[in-house]
């Protein structure tokens, strides 16, 4: 028995996507009630079945059939190919999804999924204009949310992407966003000879300042800007929390 | 002052009122209409002239006027830092700002190119975003009946075919008490007959596949007769079947209990004795 | 585009178990609505469509996954290997555990196996006591259908059994019921055909003919009322309860 194909069958017959933890708890629930076979793979670690489950989509990818294994929004699931959408449609009728995005919410969205968390005068200041309307239609969809507040004055609500939104986009992760680093850090290439630094251009993602460190350091030289320490989202997780 | 490349404001001037609202609404703000405008210079938008731009774009402000549009608050200061920078490089040189290094942050052509290539990195990347919006509608997930796995996998171990049988099995003797023996089993083999000779054959062989136990068989009742022989031997434990999977062949064991004190339990097929 | 994939895709993405009548009328309608390339399988016909499933069926075999392709009761689909169960059941929990048949429903279900179609009350005869309870459960379960109205007085409803009947029982058809001729023999008096009816007697309000034609078979004399009601099991087929 391979870990790679009970991991198969999980997924072959569940309802909803799997997180390699819900995975982990089923091989733990089966080792308890069941013997041999499945106490095998009572201790098994995520990291584990993150290969197991990476090997099983390069299988399907390189097998060519009609579907594949993709994981979206951490969670792994058995998709068809939108080459046969037409059949599928024919067989159980259209996706139920709602409407498609307008650009002016594309364009707020794509700022947020990059620069977040990010205030609302902070995204108007990149597009240029107003998003009162655009950012109601994304908090009603559930594609965006509020995150904290900002450390800056007024402490205006910072706002970020949801889980939804990964799996709207049929997203992995923020990092499977195209040219996530370069969108994220500072973009434009000054010509030589002018120094300057923009606020609110060089927020790192919170997920690079705690898993890459050395992303956030590279990022820093450039920065010599006083005013980014305050708008660095240190505490964007605790809503409420005051200055002190 | 008409876009000749058929874009965002194509057929303007002579269309009507309402064709323009439409058609002015593709303008997201006045970053999108600088970069249409940049796209129509066809030039990079670091070699970009400004003053050009910055006219063509007040006429455009002109003309959203003219045509009694609602202008955005936003597309007038745009304006405004347009026509600042025009004012500017309409300076003699020697006039202009010199000092770059120190001053620069408060150029506004490098504010407003820096905004403008961002905000057009936004822009591809909400095209990005469209295609894979796109794309997932034509993504379907598996999604498994839920009979699958909780009616067939769990169910099929508890409820098999040999339990089916069983309830013919007491369907019949059932009638075999209501109508007597003689009109069901009209043979020379009654269910007594073939259980001991079952026993027998247990004895001898361990194991035997379900079909073998029909193999010399000359009639219908005769099969019957060993059908429900078997059954009975199931249900005393002497007999064991197993089906591997749903499509597999019944083999027939000997059982864990041979219990022969429980062959004189045998009477509820015994009765079945045939008339013959 | 190759059929086998677009009926791979099908079978995987389909909730039950799909024949090849409703494989080719998914390609047909999927070439009705759109164009090019669904229009090519627009008249595949049905041995076509069964050559390419047993080539799918044979590929997953060799391939040795977690799942194959197979056909029962002539509708094919995707199901798990049983090796796999005690992880299927981890991950489904404990709902997974359907209530068993109760030996009453089985033997309804074993003589309407049999004997199909069938009214209620020929059912109750060969039983002996009342269905009603086991009908009910049967029906609910998908065992057992309504089959159309039987042509004797009242014209009550007949039974026979579904797809899901030898599904459930890992049957490809009727005729793979182990012999059990007895059963097939066992009288069943059959009430009077409709034109012999008195035609007093078959009066039968017309909402009973509609709703409830089983109010009409218990005014028939066949039925040994005390005996009946004495032997109705009350409680056996509730929820969760288990014959052994």
């Amino acid at each position: 028995m391979e870990l790679k194909f009970i991991l198969e069958v999980l997924l072959f017959s569940a309802q909803k996507a799997l997180s390699p933890a819900e995975l982990r708890e089923a091989l733990a629930a089966a080792a308890q009630e069941e013997s041999e076979t499945t106490g095998a793979f009572r201790r098994t670690k995520e990291p584990e079945i993150i290969a197991a489950l990476e090997e099983l989509a390069a299988y399907y990818e390189a097998a060519g059939r009609s579907y594949r294994l993709v994981c979206v929004a951490g969670a792994w699931q058995f998709v068809s190919k939108p080459d046969y959408a037409p059949w599928l449609r024919a067989l159980v009728g259209h996706k139920a999804r709602a409407p498609r995005l307008s650009q002016p919410a594309l364009e707020t969205l794509a700022i947020i999924a990059y620069r977040q968390p990010m205030t609302r005068s902070e995204i108007e200041q990149v597009r240029g204009v107003s998003v009162d309307g655009v950012m109601q239609t994304l908090l009603e969809r559930g594609l965006v949310e509020a995150t904290g507040r900002a450390e800056v004055v007024g402490r205006p609500m910072n706002y970020g992407t949801t889980p939804l939104f990964l799996e709207y986009f049929g997203l992995r992760n923020l990092e499977d966003l195209p040219a996530a680093d370069e969108l994220r850090r500072l973009p434009v290439e000054r010509p030589a000879g002018l120094l300057t630094a923009e606020p609110g251009l060089a927020t790192v993602p919170p997920s690079d300042l705690q898993e890459a460190p050395e992303a956030a350091d590279q990022a820093k030289p450039i920065q010599e800007e006083p005013r980014r320490t305050t708008e660095t989202p240190a505490t964007q997780d605790e809503p409420g929390a005051t200055v002190t | 002052m008409r876009p000749s490349d058929g874009g965002a404001l194509a057929g303007a001037p002579d269309g009507s009122m309402s064709d323009y609202k439409v058609q002015f609404e593709v303008f997201e703000g006045p970053l999108d209409l600088l970069l249409y405008l940049v796209r129509k210079e066809e030039v990079d938008i670091y070699e970009i002239n400004l003053t050009r731009i910055a006219t063509q774009f007040v006429e455009y402000i002109a003309l959203m006027r003219e045509l009694d549009l609602d202008v955005a608050g936003e597309f007038l200061v745009m304006a405004s830092t347009l026509m600042l920078i025009k004012s500017r490089e309409l300076l003699p040189v020697d006039q202009q700002a010199q000092t770059e290094d120190e001053e620069d942050e408060d150029d506004p052509r490098w504010e407003l190119i820096r905004q403008l290539v961002e905000y057009k990195k936004f822009k591809d990347a909400a095209a990005h975003l469209q295609g894979r919006e796109l794309e997932q509608e034509q993504v379907f997930p598996r999604l498994p009946g839920r009979l699958e796995f909780e009616s067939t996998e769990p169910l099929r171990p508890e409820v098999s075919l040999f339990d089916l049988l069983a309830a013919v099995n007491q369907v019949l003797q059932r009638h075999q008490e209501k109508l007597g023996p003689r009109e069901i089993f009209e043979d020379r083999w009654t269910v007594s007959e073939k259980i001991e000779q079952l026993r027998r054959l247990i004895e001898e062989r361990q194991q035997l596949r379900f079909s073998e136990l029909f193999e010399g068989a000359t009639s219908r009742s005769e099969v019957v007769a060993t059908f429900l022989a078997m059954l009975e031997l199931i249900r005393l434990r002497i007999l064991c079947a197993r089906q591997s999977s749903a499509f597999s062949e019944i083999t027939i064991s000997r059982g864990e209990s041979p219990a022969p004190e429980r062959t004189a339990a045998i009477p509820p097929v015994a009765g079945a004795k045939s008339a013959s």
